[in-house]
């Protein structure tokens, strides 16, 4: 147990460096533009002047983490096992205007209505990542060119969609189009009342704080179980560390492929629903697009574990809330990108390092526990 | 020999006090070893004594802590192989060292490539070796694809990538360790050659009668330390041994027979083309198109309490047969388990139906090496008591059981938790041995079960085999170590370009004679 | 020998594809499917991409995986078009290169001396790429700047100077003869004129010095000392360590080459928009990369990678109609698969065979006759596929060719594994 | 949505900020931001003046590259005492909706999209009306009788230029051919950011016979107009008067004339009009009547067909003409 508990703090240091020395060189950039890196650094906890700006703030930080969390245990059920699910993109906006149509056709009470929304946007996801794995399984197409050219298909095909059958009513002079709008009963309540316990007044922003944000905790909860106590999992790290011992083991890789990537784009295919549930209630030409890609960095950052992975999120969304702020502040506001970059290189650079070390320590722990291998006794 | 009048020559290399530490590890304390020009030097010692580390430091590949080095009596610091090739020492790994996807000559030449201009001179680097391979009889074809040789051809190769560099101190780690004894003794062919003409050889291996048929000089590590420098000449095998560990050598004899005549496995005309599987093929039609196949037509049985030994040269379908018994890789026939035809199944049904393997290679099929024990332990049983609880795999029984493997079979860890990349390969052995055997199987393949494992360990893995044996397991036994295979095996067959070519009765037969199938030199007899 | 056979069958592969064109163009009509300008646009769109999967074959080849292409060609077209509205298309190339190559060993520190995973390193440097980019324009660009008053905005640099670009003189320039001989839309001849045209009219020169590329990375990395080192590093770099191959500066080199070709694919975009558009590379860095791959990590597979995708490309672009006599020409192709089939299954004296294909082969035709049949009436009902359909024919392509094609693929054996001296695997 | 019970409470903020009412005024860019040389720039040349006509204090902010906080720069500026507050970009319809029901006592406006709300003020363009005066001209101008256009991406907004141009067209010459490009579909917005591809969609319809070509592609459209002087042909600009933004001087001589869209003017209006006392919960159209959009006459080179430009203005500025704004 010290072992794992020097690790974690080994990584933790780690990472702690790490965003040090990003916000360092971010500072060299923002003076060499001319702006006051000091300015810059209030700027990403200028939640605003009144207390409903800081409500609101929060809830635009708390919102932007949900999808970005998402998408990162999306990436990382792939990455586990040596698979690498460029698609996600792809894969979440073709489940979220699929299932922001679906659920715009019927209406249900609330609970019922949302699961229906919910489960055909996991089963869109999952199946679109079908694809790829079948491609993998069964003709040995690399899954980064497929899921790449998956992408631009998917985006044509959503194209396609939101302005042909799935188009619906707009209101004249509205040149976005959009899928039909849900009904009251399938938006996702909202979570304001936390705001409550610390007397804070409730963000009046869009649907306040998303209430998929409880989902996705849940959703957390259960990868992190499913890929760290369940023997599916187990069969994805085998597979993941060591394909040929796994398969000697009797795990099928084939099936795992098939099993991981359809987990994965079902994750993926969610991406998009806390943005339609929550605060939009329909899929439009505008919808948010890019949180697929972000989702890689994401779950590289949080090292493919749902907690790093939750960390890494609210710290992408943290640095995505201060665009406004920094633009208020005279700062360009492309420094977040920067430091975004600037951290995952970082971090990986100092996980690497930290993680030998840690090795390192753990060998030698073993070997003096042992005993073994010292010349004391043949000294002669 | 010749060695008496190249006495007062300065010595070839002479190691000083060399010591290398690693986190945890001495590997080499204080060595001091002198080689003199025009011989044969062996370094003999146990798994993990540090023979190889030495070499690495001899060889620039690694920086010694204390010490120093002198080549031909100038004393040198190398930072890089380069440096000591610059001093004429080349080494051959105990692994290979071989780009599988380069040609033979690019092998060779690589670091060292002839130039015109900036184009790399394959004329010229074509004539040199064949030169080379000439004049030391040293057979390859430059143009081939490494990946297509055979491990013999690969021990040549890279022989020639050392002597093209015009190295005249050879250090050979462990070189005949996946080579019969006909290859064997050609190799010792080509470095008397070598030998005669000024060469100096550093050769290291376990196997000591080798050690003393080819050496000049011995020295004998121990513990990453020098603790004998002994002539051949005045040693045998056994001494040699007891200077090692400093305790007597283990044999690998069965005692008495405990074969029953219940048949566990039964495998029946099992054939396996190279290119590809197509189920439904007549493997009959497949031979008789010329087609190459990797298994042709292979049958036997084993019993329970039977230990079968395979014997064969590395590539002749040992790991084919082990993985289509496994069912990691199709093939035609069929294969039997207690009565059952389980040619259909998955390679889990397999194991849990009975089957244990310990694979040939235990960190590419045996091991997760950045897991911890106890979930290497769960690998492969996944799906059965202890590790299983529904769904859920059950981690508290999953460690107990560990417990008791590492307990049982002497693992030395520091517990359940640790990594299985920080034990020594002996230790990870008999993890394995310990887990495969744990299911309660009908039947167990042991594929190289004590490879690159010391003497200690051998003995202990030998035992739990027997003693599995003798409480009714069947045993498929493929092993490269002769002694190891005449010693266990009930039943003896040699594998031969994917034919078993002889049934051999392990109580009568030599390794000399045993290698004279394997290598095709004796006709296939069917003994029974 | 066997040099020689592949030869011979690429060239015969190469003359039944065009004469397969013909055929389908003088059946449907399409003058485009052959027509110069879609082979001129096609060689314009490959450019990038083959630029890009030149810098991934260089990185890869030496046994680093390069899925930061994207970010280094972003920063290629920046440092192109703020060097070339300055002094010119000469200096636009340099800045482009070195601003590659400044992306390629970022990569490289990143990969090769602290061991971080290659993916994970490529993804940071597509974050940073753009954001890079975007931070120097809203400093270098704003309002009120030297920049901004030549034509700058945030999201654009002012213009730059316009190379040079020529054409064959008297075959597709002056007299233009193949120009003449391609309006005749005769079966073949003119074809083969519109495709020779469409290469060799009015060309960038950077478009020939990329195709050149292609033949010079060839000769470095299979034919010179350096590229044995190279290949060595991506196959198996223990090997090459132990012969005393520097693996550590083999690996730099060949990644800050690999980001400089990434840079070069984004001076191509900035001369031929002749000027730096923020997101102008638009993805062609990952395209690279499938190019690549697509092409077995050769530079010969790589170009026929990068022209199918710049073909395709081009011809969407130039004819929405063109794009439904693909159905025909994959109906042809699908036809042509089943004679030869049906003439494997009917010659005699292999009994051996049939009885061995059977069942799996029997199920393949039957899904290749019906997709013949399926493709054939599309190819007679459908003459306008919506827009989004046509848009993703160069994916929808690749997808098709890769699940008939890609398990003769090999990526180099140590390719993506994180290399450490003096460690052994 | 759920949790707009907010709203009650939202004045306290505005009240509280802006101070001896001095007019803040501020602005959200569509992605891409201020400095794109178009349709951004257009906007803040309107709030510019509105600084230096009217003493306004502006602040504008640009979003991230995906667009996700356009409504959380909406409220950022809202909180910040801002007022009124423009979005420019018919993206931001949705979002103002949204914001004006949370901060019902500020006045907002968009760009391009209609009014939503009682506070929210849509600043319309007839692109369409404008695109038939480039028709016309285009039609009566080709010598070929065959003319292009060359569509971004394809969305509702660009079809309405489409729709304009070929109705324009086809009143000169009903049989004039008229090639008809996307470089995108809708939600991938390279198209406005690809010249290669606007290049090569044009090339293609010069090389087929036609003189003019039109182009709604933004940064597209330079290859357009590079297309046209490689086949030495003419070219129309989008947006701003493109002869005199676009600097290349090999590339001016091609551009015929240009559909200008003055959103300077709306947000400049809209200002005004804010000052004045003006409230939300309309549209204001700019079309020929209030010359908010047009064609650019630099270059003199549509001043010989004035005379029908005119009359064409004039039948629609008098209803005689309805232009289609779908095609
Ligand atoms: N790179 C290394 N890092 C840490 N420890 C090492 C390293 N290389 C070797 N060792 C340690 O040094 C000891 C000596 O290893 P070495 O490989 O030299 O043994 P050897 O005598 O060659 O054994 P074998 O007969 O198995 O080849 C090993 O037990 C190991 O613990
Ligand atoms: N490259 C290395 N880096 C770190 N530690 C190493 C390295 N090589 C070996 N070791 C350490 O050396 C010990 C065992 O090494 P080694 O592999 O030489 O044992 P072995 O008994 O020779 O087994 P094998 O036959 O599998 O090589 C372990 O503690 C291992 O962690
Ligand atoms: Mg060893
Ligand atoms: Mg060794």
């Amino acid at each position: 147990m010290p072992a794992g508990l020097n690790r974690a703090l080994l990584t933790v240091v780690g990472a702690v460096v790490a965003i040090v020395l990003a916000i360092a060189i971010s500072s060299v950039a923002i003076i060499a533009a001319g702006a006051d890196p000091v300015a810059a650094l209030t700027a990403f906890f200028d939640f605003g002047a009144s207390e409903r700006s800081v409500s609101n703030n929060i809830a635009a930080f708390l919102n932007r983490s949900v999808p970005l969390f998402i998408s990162g245990l999306a990436v990382a059920v792939g990455f586990r096992m040596n698979l690498f699910n460029i698609g996600v993109e792809g894969q979440y906006r073709l489940a979220a205007i699929v299932a922001a149509y679906v659920g715009s056709t019927f209406t249900a009470p609330a609970p019922i209505q949302i699961a229906v929304i919910v489960v055909v946007a996991a089963a869109v996801g999952g199946l679109y990542a079908l694809i790829p794995a079948v491609m993998k399984v069964t003709r040995g197409v690399n899954e980064v060119i497929a899921t790449i050219m998956l992408n631009y298909i998917a985006i044509n095909l959503t194209s396609f969609l939101v302005r042909g059958p799935f188009a619906g009513e707009r209101a004249e002079g509205q040149l976005t189009t959009t899928t039909p709008k849900l009904g009251e009963s399938a938006m996702f309540p909202n979570i304001n009342f936390i705001f409550d316990w610390f007397g804070q007044p409730p963000p009046t922003r869009g649907g306040g704080v998303w209430g998929f944000l409880l989902l996705a905790v849940v959703l957390g909860v259960v990868v992190w179980a499913v890929l760290e106590r369940t023997r599916f999992g187990f069969g994805v790290k085998a597979s993941g560390l060591n394909g040929p011992a796994a398969l000697a083991s009797g795990v099928d890789p084939r099936k795992m492929i098939i099993a991981a990537m359809v987990m994965s784009g079902a994750i993926a295919g969610l991406i998009g629903l806390p943005e339609i549930l929550g605060d939009r209630g329909a899929f439009n030409s505008n919808f948010t697009a890019g949180l697929g890609f972000l989702g890689i960095a994401v779950a590289l950052l949080g090292r493919n574990k749902p907690v790093g992975i939750a960390f890494a999120a609210l710290l992408f969304a943290f640095l995505d809330r201060a665009q406004g702020a920094l633009q208020i502040a005279e700062v360009p506001a492309s420094v977040v990108t920067i430091i975004q970059g600037v951290i995952v290189l970082l971090v990986v650079v100092a996980n690497e390092v930290t993680n030998r070390l840690a090795l390192r320590l753990e060998e030698r722990r073993a070997a003096q526990q042992l005993g073994s291998n010292t010349p004391v006794e043949v000294a002669a | 020999m010749s060695a008496d009048t190249l006495a007062t020559a300065r010595p070839a290399v002479e190691l000083e006090g060399i010591t290398k530490r690693f986190p945890g590890v001495v590997a080499n304390h204080d060595i001091r070893i002198t080689v003199r020009p025009g011989t044969v030097h062996a370094i003999v010692g146990e798994n993990g004594a540090g023979k190889s580390t030495l070499m690495k430091i001899l060889y620039g590949m690694q920086k010694p802590d204390e010490g120093t080095i002198r080549v031909n009596g100038e004393e040198v610091s190398f930072r890089t192989p380069s440096d000591a090739i610059e001093v004429g020492i080349g080494m051959v790994h105990q692994h290979f060292m071989l780009a599988d996807n380069l040609t033979v000559l690019e092998n060779i030449v690589l670091g060292a490539e002839p130039k015109k201009f900036a184009r790399l001179d394959t004329a010229f680097a074509r004539r040199r070796i064949t030169e080379l391979a000439e004049s030391h009889g040293l057979r390859v074809d430059p143009d081939k694809l490494v990946e297509d040789l055979g491990v013999g051809d690969r021990q040549r190769v890279e022989i020639l990538k050392v002597l093209y560099r015009g190295a005249r101190i050879l250090i050979l780690d462990e070189p005949t360790a996946v080579l019969v004894p006909q290859e064997v003794e050609e190799l010792f062919q080509n470095l008397r050659e070598l030998k005669s003409e000024g060469l100096t050889v550093i050769f290291i291996s376990h196997k000591l009668d080798e050690v003393l048929g080819i050496a000049d000089e011995i020295t004998v590590i121990r513990r990453g330390t020098t603790v004998a420098s002994v002539d051949p000449g005045d040693v045998t095998a056994r001494q040699l041994a007891e200077l090692m560990v400093g305790s007597e050598l283990p044999t690998p004899e069965t005692r008495e027979s405990t074969v029953t005549d219940v048949v566990t496995l039964k495998i029946g005309n099992l054939t396996m083309g190279a290119d590809g599987h197509r189920p439904g093929a007549d493997p009959a039609k497949l031979r008789e198109e010329g087609r190459r196949l990797l298994l042709d037509d292979v049958s036997f049985e084993i019993h329970q309490g039977e230990i079968l030994g395979i014997a064969g040269v590395e590539g002749n379908g040992q790991s084919e047969l082990i993985e289509a018994i496994m069912g990691i890789r199709p093939a035609h026939g069929t294969i039997e388990l207690a009565g059952q035809d389980i040619s259909g199944w998955s390679t889990l049904r397999r194991r849990e139906s009975g089957i244990g393997y310990i694979p040939e290679d235990r960190h590419r099929q045996g091991l997760l090496l950045e897991a911890s024990l106890w979930e290497n332990r769960v690998l492969g049983h996944q799906t059965r008591k202890p590790a299983r609880r529904g769904i859920w795999v059950n981690r508290r029984a999953s460690r107990a059981d560990t417990q008791r493997i590492v307990e049982a079979y002497d693992v030395r860890t520091p517990g359940v938790d640790t990594l299985a990349l920080a034990l020594s390969g002996g230790n990870q052995q008999k993890l394995i041995v310990g887990r495969e055997m744990s299911g309660e199987p009908k039947f167990l393949i042991a594929a190289h079960p004590t490879r690159g494992v010391d003497v200690g360990a051998q003995a202990a893995i030998w035992d739990h085999l027997r003693d599995a044996r003798a409480a009714g397991l069947a045993v498929l036994l493929i092993s490269a170590d002769l002694d190891e295979l005449i010693g266990l095996s009930d039943t003896l067959r040699v594998i031969y370009r994917g034919r078993i070519v002889a049934a051999l009765d392990p109580t009568d037969i030599t390794p000399e004679r045993l290698g004279g199938y394997m290598t095709g030199a004796i006709a296939g007899t069917e003994e029974s | 020998m066997t040099r020689i056979g592949k030869y011979h069958v690429a060239l015969i592969g190469v003359a039944a594809l065009i004469l397969l064109m013909s055929l389908v163009r003088v059946v449907t009509g399409e003058d485009d499917i052959t027509s110069s300008g879609t082979f001129g646009a096609a060689l314009m769109l490959s450019v990038p991409i083959g630029l890009a999967g030149l810098g991934g074959l260089w990185s890869e080849r030496a046994g680093v995986v390069n899925i930061g292409l994207e970010g280094m060609m972003v920063l290629g077209t920046w440092f192109a078009g703020w060097a070339g509205y300055q002094w010119g298309p000469l200096a636009a190339l340099l800045a482009g290169l070195l601003g590659g190559a400044l992306g390629g060993l970022i990569h490289a520190v990143a990969t090769v001396t602290f061991g971080v995973d290659h993916i994970v390193s490529g993804v940071a440097i597509n974050l940073l790429g753009p954001g890079i980019t975007r931070f120097l324009s809203e400093v270098l660009y704003k309002e009120g700047t030297p920049a901004a008053e030549a034509g700058a905005g945030i999201t654009s640099s002012p213009a730059i100077g316009s190379p040079p670009r020529p054409s064959l003189p008297l075959l597709s320039d002056g007299p233009d003869l193949l120009g003449k001989l391609e309006q005749t839309h005769w079966f073949l001849l003119s074809d083969i004129a519109g495709i020779l045209r469409g290469l060799t009219h009015n060309v960038n020169v950077l478009v020939i010095l990329a195709v050149l590329l292609l033949p010079l990375t060839f000769y470095v990395i299979w034919r010179t000392a350096f590229g044995l080192r190279l290949r060595s590093a991506g196959e198996n770099p223990w090997a090459a360590e132990s012969l005393g191959v520097n693996v550590y500066l083999i690996k730099y080199l060949a990644v800050v080459i690999s980001g400089a070709f990434a840079g070069l694919g984004g001076v191509f975009l900035v001369f031929v928009s002749t000027k730096y558009v923020e997101g102008q590379t638009a993805g062609r860095g990952f395209i690279g990369l499938a190019a690549m791959i697509f092409g077995n990590w050769r530079p010969g597979g790589l170009a026929i990678g990068a022209s199918l995708f710049g073909y395709a490309d081009g011809l969407q672009l130039r004819s929405n109609g063109a794009i439904t006599s693909f159905f025909l020409f994959g109906a042809v192709l699908l036809l042509a698969y089943l004679v030869i089939m049906a003439r494997r299954m009917l010659a005699p004296g292999r009994p051996a065979d049939l009885a061995v294909r059977s069942a799996k082969d029997y199920t393949l035709m039957a899904v290749a006759a019906a997709g013949m049949v399926v493709l054939f009436w599309l190819w007679l009902t459908v003459d306008q596929l919506p827009n989004e359909f046509v848009f993703i024919t160069p994916h929808v392509l690749t997808l098709l060719v890769l699940l008939v094609a890609s398990q003769r693929l090999r990526m180099p054996k140590a390719d993506g594994v994180s290399y450490r001296r003096g460690e052994q695997h | 949505g759920g949790g707009s019970g907010g709203g009650t409470t939202a004045s306290e903020a505005p009240s509280s900020e802006a101070s001896e009412s001095t007019l803040k005024v501020g602005l959200a860019f569509d992605v891409g931001g201020r400095g794109d040389k178009s349709f951004n720039d257009a906007a803040y040349a309107g709030l510019e003046k509105a600084k230096t006509d009217l003493g306004a204090e502006i602040k504008e902010l640009s979003p991230t590259a995906d667009g996700s906080n356009r409504g959380d720069l909406l409220r950022q500026l809202a909180d910040a005492g801002y007022n009124p507050i423009i979005g420019v970009g018919f993206a931001y319809g949705d979002d103002i909706k949204k914001t004006a029901a949370e901060y019902p006592d500020i006045q907002f406006a968009v760009v391009d999209s209609a009014s939503n709300g009682p506070n929210v003020t849509g600043l319309l363009f007839a692109e369409e009306q404008g695109s038939y005066l480039a028709g016309v001209a285009a039609a009566t101008k080709s010598e070929a009788d065959h003319v292009g256009f060359v569509g971004g991406v394809e969305n509702d907004l660009i079809k309405k230029f489409e729709a304009g141009f070929v109705a324009g067209v086809k009143s000169v010459k009903p049989d004039a051919k008229i090639d008809i490009k996307y470089l995108t579909p809708d939600g991938d917005f390279s198209g406005f950011k690809a010249p290669d591809k606007g290049k090569v969609a044009a090339e293609k319809m010069y090389q087929d016979g036609a003189d003019i070509v039109y182009h709604a592609a933004g940064d597209s459209g330079l290859g357009v107009f590079q297309a046209a002087a490689a086949a030495k042909k003419k070219a129309i600009g989008v947006d701003s008067d493109q002869r005199q933004t676009v600097k290349e001087t090999n590339l001016q001589g091609v551009i015929m004339t240009s559909m200008l869209k003055r959103v300077d003017v709306g947000v400049f209006e809209f200002i005004k009009a804010f000052q004045g006392g003006a409230k939300g919960g309309t549209n204001v159209t700019y079309d020929l009547k209030v010359d908010g959009v047009g064609l650019s006459t630099t270059g003199g080179e549509i001043d010989d067909i004035k005379d029908k430009l005119d009359a064409a203005k004039q039948d629609i500025v008098d209803g005689k003409i309805t232009v289609p704004t779908k095609p």
